[in-house]
């Protein structure tokens, strides 16, 4: 059983116009940019991409966004991006936005064979309309469902041939819990190396989760908002 | 008058506790890290995966890989730790958040907090807000008393779309401290350079006032 | 006739492919692990939360940290890793697990699967067996054909308690590999030193049996 | 903020008679040995006790059995212990018998506050006797409750005097869960180390969740099955 993947193009050549895509980070930080950038440059159309921001107007998703390969952006926050407002002001592009926490949640439910659950989050909100309520101990709730994908794109700094993998600071976010919820699960890293040689109790994503894995060539690791001190 | 958001963090400051784990909204909020206590022990979450948020790096220090949920640069404290996006809002939602410090477009007599939309304008998204208020321990709002325009942010109902209903515990403003009870807001304390009337004029909602209104 | 639990597991040990992740149950589905083709490489998973399961330890490699599900010594293989029950459980119910393979008191023509209680004996609980079979994509039960006492385990209709409804995928015991299939029980391969009408005096279950059916 | 307790008698002096205490570990492996024994020295009564096992008969969970120190024992599998049986069948003691999966994942939404949710597991069950169920997508569910307790004992392999905790090999099984869903966490660790000395990336129970750490003197770890290839 052979994991290893030697181009991002290998991978995203798996997609096929029409998918759904889980894509890991958290604005800039820890998003797959081999594997965003391949499916640029295949020219997949008409994804719905799962992810916690739409990027920027030419970094990460923004890119694909440019190019029009969106159908569909589910989210939690798009703040960064002006040709996704101009996309979605249009009409050529549908979006959903979530709660940050309800988002990571019902992906992990969507990993974790969870049918759904009820949650605090967005009770008495437009979030809650259309949704069954119930309360529960005095506390009222949401029922929320699990979410899953055909493919999720994920991050991370180190991995094995196994796919298990390790993450760097707060470039983890999102990739471990996407991870867990896609048909297939294809995973570039920094560095690959043999099984064994990443500590087992500190790995974060297990193998079983990766299908694919790739170390990236290069990364840019583009910075979003720059803030030092003197 | 001294500039109101120094006036505003640094009275929010003063509710931290030895102990607390604390999450602080962008913008604003922030700025409260710069006024802990000396003789207190606070951890800040960052709701992207960490706990213990240190200061803005030095260009030295700056790591693309570290960053705040306000996606600036930041820096580690010793004894901090990472985890995911998932088992951050566990965290939150279970919780173990003694305090959140945020910013509103408005408040209202129930505790009823509006911060993320304005209806006609662009649509951004909630991010962690609804999460972060349904599960904080605490909810303190660090806001200006009013809106640029000079109209009332703290009203009896909000109009605008909610965050989250009776979620709010604390509103500290240039103003004044107002207190969200089961019996509505209570006047806490006002600013050494106003006065009980000033600060009702500037107040949509009816503020209850205790006999004793403390100055800040 | 060789030995039972040895024809039964080397025949499971057929049905693993390169690259599967496997739960293998206490007891003889844990003995499948000694069989493995060799030119196939499969996980095996310990639910107590290890993906990696190395054979037994020596007696130097004995670590009192380092235990399989069956609460017995094991030993981790290069690229393992480790988890919580909660991790663990979510990637079986999840339906990460490519099999499971477990024992049986009684299973019945709708692939109903008793294996954790009988009534007025003392209940030792369920442990991980109602998830296994709730959450693995594939379930193959590994047991003998009939009970000591002579009795049928492959029935019409279970009769203890279940450990899940509709959840076997093969049955392997024997004298005989049986499919649960949407019309029933499927007679796929009999032992070679047995004929179909002797599985059929043993079985109080309807067999299907096809045209062909093979020999192991 | 001083989470640091010199002794377990220091620790286990916080829990009343009657109270609900999470006892992580996996039969005898990983479990708060030094904070189990101290509880049974106290003599603390009434105890409902949530834990994967019952020890055996001499260690473990099975020496507050003995001292008749349970009224409630909540566990998915308690085969390995006589005076259980025995104090089952007289009646001196309750039984719940939880699917481990189930176990856990209750407990993972005590902690996360996750007000329920849907499980496929015990569908078609006795477990499943007077619950809720649903059809979602066509499979069927049983709705479970989050579960909490007073207190959680767990035992850690390294931590810090944060309250940070790293596990080692399959010691780690319930104790991480356990750790978020008590209103007192109490973690005993073999080693107690300064802030900044476990690897951040690589800490799998966040400080946050740890009211008090304790360093065990001293380390027994009993095996229960001894099984050894020549």
């Amino acid at each position: 059983m052979n994991k290893v993947l030697q181009r991002a193009e290998d991978a995203v050549a798996l997609v096929p116009d029409g998918a759904t895509i889980m894509i890991g980070g958290f604005g800039l930080c820890g998003i797959p940019e081999n594997l965003i950038d391949a499916l640029r440059i295949r020219g997949t159309k008409d994804l719905t991409i799962i992810s916690n921001n739409a990027g920027v107007d030419d970094f990460g998703i923004g890119r694909l966004l440019r190019a029009r390969q969106l159908k569909k952006m589910i989210a939690s926050y798009v703040g960064e991006n002006k040709e996704f407002e101009r996309q979605v002001i249009t009409g050529e592009i549908d979006v959903e936005l979530i709660p940050q926490g309800t988002l990571a949640e019902r992906i992990r439910a969507g990993g974790a064979g969870i049918g759904g659950f009820f949650t605090p989050t967005g009770f008495g909100t437009v979030v809650a309309e259309g949704k069954e309520t119930r309360v529960i101990d005095g506390k009222s709730f949401v029922f929320e469902q699990p979410l899953r994908a055909d493919f999720a794109f994920v991050k991370a700094w180190r991995g094995d041939r196994k796919g298990n993998l390790i993450y760097r600071r707060t470039a983890r976010n999102f990739n471990p819990v996407m991870a867990t919820a896609a048909k297939v699960t294809i995973a570039e890293v920094e560095e690959l190396v043999e099984p064994g040689r990443l500590d087992p109790d500190a790995i974060v994503t297990p193998g079983i989760f990766v299908r694919h894995i790739l170390q990236g060539p290069s990364y840019e690791k583009r910075i979003e908002k720059r803030t030092v001190r003197l | 008058m001294r500039d109101k958001r120094g006036r505003i963090v640094q009275r929010v400051a003063r509710e931290l506790k030895d102990g607390d784990y604390v999450n602080l909204g962008i913008g604003m909020p922030t700025l409260v890290a710069n006024h802990v206590p000396a003789d207190i022990d606070i951890t800040l979450h960052s709701e992207n995966g960490l706990l213990g948020v240190g200061p803005f790096p030095t260009d030295a220090e700056i790591d693309p890989d570290l960053i705040n949920a306000g996606k600036e640069t930041v820096t580690e404290v010793p004894g901090s730790c990472y985890f995911s996006s998932a088992d951050s809002f566990a965290m939150v939602r279970g919780g173990h958040i003694d305090l959140t410090v945020l910013g509103a477009l408005q408040v209202d007599e129930e505790g009823n907090l509006a911060n993320w939309m304005i209806p006609g304008k662009k649509v951004k998204g909630m991010g962690g807000a609804m999460d972060l208020v349904a599960g904080a321990r605490r909810v303190i709002i660090a806001m200006e008393h009013g809106t640029k325009e000079g109209g009332a942010k703290i009203l009896k109902r909000c109009t605008l779309p909610l965050t989250g209903p009776r979620v709010v515990d604390l509103i500290v403003t240039e103003l004044a401290v107002i207190e969200v009870t089961d019996k509505g807001l209570v006047l806490k304390e006002i600013a050494e350079d106003t006065t009980i009337e000033d600060v009702k004029k500037h107040t949509d909602a009816t503020l209850i006032v205790p006999d004793h209104v403390g100055r800040f």
